[in-house]
Order: C-alpha cells, then structure tokens, then sequence
C-alpha cells in the first residue's frame, strides 16, 4: 500500500519536506512505517523511535495502519 | 469550556470574564509569554507551529479531562500559532471554580497536559539572526536524534 | 513588589500588567470573587472590614516573604474592603516569573498566607436580610465563643 | 497602667464597642490583659484565649505589655 507521513517542525527540516510517501504491505505496523521512512534518503536524520500520531492520536510502535490512515511522525512537543 | 487554537493576539482579560460567574468564588487565569532569554541566549521572538487538527482534539481533550476531574470548574483556554514578539502570550488559560484549591490545580493540569502531549512546537530567533527548534525539558537543538 | 488594602473596585487586568514583563515567561492571576452561596445559604453580598495597618503590614510581609522564597518573582496584590455584589473581586494577586512553576507557587503561597494571618474579616449579607461574620475553615457563627 | 484594646468584627459586635479600656500593673502579660477584658460587663463573651497583637504584630499570652503598646484582640480572620 502507498502510505503517506505528514512531517513537522524539527523532523520536517531534517527531512527537507513536510511529508513522505512509502510503500509497505497492508497491515504493517508503525515501527516498520518508521523503519522504512528512515530507510529513504534524508530520512535517517529522523529518530529511530519517534512519536507517531496516527488518525490524530498518539499510537504505539504496533498499531497497525492501513493505506487510508492519516500517520503524521511526531517530533518532541513545546507548546505552552 | 472551551479551547482553541487560533492565529491572532490573545485576550487574556477576555479568557477570564468567560469563565467568571457569581457561582465561583476564584478564578485562576494563566498566561504563558515569549521570554527575552533562554539558556543564556537573547531571544527576539518565537515561531510556533502546529498539526493544527491533532492539536486541537489534544486541547480539547485536556479540557473535558481536567473538567471531569474537577467537578463544577470551568475552564477557557487558547494557544496562539505564528511568530510572537517578546511579550506577547503564546497561551492563555483561565479557570474558575468555587473554591480556590480546584481552580489552582485545574490550571495547572491544563498547562502540565498542554506541554505534555499538545502537538506544538516553537522555534526560537536569536539576537544573532539565527533559528532554532526548541525542546521542551532539553534547551534547543539542532538535529531531532539529540532528543531520540 | 507592591501590596495594598484599598476601598475600590479591584482592576485585575492592571495588576496582571503590572508584573508581566519580557523578562517573564509565566504569569498567574488569583481573582477571589463574592459567591452566590456558602453553606448551602444564598448571599446577597459580603461586607469586608480590617484592622487596617495591621493587615497592610501583613500584607506586605507576605510579599517579602514570598519573594524571597521565589527568587526572581513579581508580585503584586490588592485586597479590597467595604460591602462587595456578588461576583465582585475582593482579592487579585499577580505574580510573575521566569518558569511556571514558581509563579503557579507564589502565587498560591500569597492566598494562602492572606486568609490565615492577614487580620480581615467578612460579614455575608443573605438574601433572607440577615447578616453573619464569617470565619474561614468553620462556615459561619453567631458568637465568638464557637471558634474559640 | 491604663490600657485600651482594640476589637474588631464579631468581636467589637460581641462586646459591643471597637475597644475597651482596663487598669493594670505595668509589664501585665498579653494573657492577664485579655483576662482583665473578659471580666468586665460584656466582655465574657469573648473566648478565653484569643489571637492578640501588640503594637501590629502577633503576640503570644506571655508577651508583656506597657500603656504605650497597641494592643487589639484578633478575631479568626477571614480575608481573601
């Protein structure tokens, strides 16, 4: 499946783009959407463990996503 | 109750007369600014940023928590998005409740949360012309492995 | 640094500005309003008195106090006296600092000092056209001898 | 020595005036003060050992006291 990543901040510069585009099989969990960002050029700037956010809520390493998910790499929060 | 993440000044006087009322006896108003220093370096303002939906839910979400953990408080908060001159306030929280105990904590939990787990970041600008991401709890860096 | 007893309406958006500087990153408003009720009783009203000097006296050694605690803090406080509508702000402290969490803490430790040694005292007006002294902690009492 | 106190509050509303005046030896502590207080007509009705304050400062029962001294008898405050 084509799964896209929104990037933001810090993890957005690091990268060079506001998001990136990966093909996984259906079913893969967040850490192997991580592993592949990080494999792709510019990427591996990226922590190997980052907070992901998928559908807009802070997911765990083995949530699993599917190609209409909305996941979004998460870089540490400063709001306030 | 209400929260909001918005792109204009904030009121904080405005934030306060929302949850006012003669059913409390305190009201708690918190406002976080855009400091002149930090770790030792001038700061001439900071840009904030956000996953503007995510954020928002998280908000709101702090907002309904910290209600239903202090019944009868009301609670407004706004966190302002885009470039803030020193001085200006990036988040206003206003709390009131009967009893001042209530109001006090319930604010400080909307802040505490708010820094927690709110998908906000900012990036300062320096009196040198430079930029840089801040982190909160670990000053600023340069490349997001320093905090990994 | 500024504490004051005073017969006027309190201004708590001046006494916010008062302390808010860029040199801040947080501040705290505590605006002690009259309630609607207190134990169950609709109040019409509270009438506060002081042994004025004293209180002023008192008032400022919690500023000292305070702020000496919380190195690098404002503080600015006014307590006001005479009979208050419901809704109207008896008390608004603003306390400022670089960090949050000495704002969030002075500014509780001021409230906190005020209603134990600050010699003020209020009379709830109810809406049954009786009058009582309050004592804090012990609802209301009709003579003396009940706290003593 | 005369001495004067100030009332305040339920306190004033209790005795019926904002201070009482009463004689005693020079040096009489804050405590043999209050007792010369509560003995006079109306006065019983305050409690027998109130928060007192000599000259704005609180002051404990063994505090002495002279006829140049303000002396007042502090009712439970209640500001805020």
């Amino acid at each position: 499946m084509p799964l896209r990543a929104l990037l933001f901040a810090s993890y957005a510069d690091a990268v060079g783009a506001p998001e990136v585009e990966v093909d996984l099989p259906d079913g893969s969990t967040v850490r192997e959407v991580v592993d592949a960002i990080r494999s792709r050029h510019g990427a591996d700037r990226l922590p190997p463990a980052p907070l992901v956010a998928v559908n807009q809520r802070y997911a765990s390493a083995e949530t699993r996503v599917s190609a209409r998910d909305e996941v979004a790499i998460i870089p540490p929060v400063a709001g306030g | 109750m209400r929260s909001a993440i918005v792109d204009r000044p904030l009121d904080a006087a405005a934030l306060l007369a929302e949850v006012s009322g003669t059913g409390h006896g305190a009201a708690v108003l918190f406002v976080g600014t855009v400091r002149d220093t930090n770790d030792g370096r001038a700061v001439t303002g900071i840009e904030y940023t956000a996953y503007r939906d995510m954020a928002e839910r998280e908000l709101s979400d702090i907002v309904a928590s910290t209600a239903a953990r202090f019944p009868g408080v009301d609670i407004a908060v706004e966190h302002r998005l885009g470039t803030l001159g020193l001085g200006e306030a990036s988040i206003v929280i206003a709390a009131a409740h009967p009893h001042r105990g209530a109001a006090y904590e319930a604010s400080r939990v909307v802040i505490e949360e708010t820094k927690r787990r709110v998908p906000i970041w900012k990036r300062e600008h320096y009196a040198d012309g430079t930029r840089e991401w801040v982190h909160a709890g670990s000053g600023t860096q340069r490349t997001p492995e320093a905090v990994a």
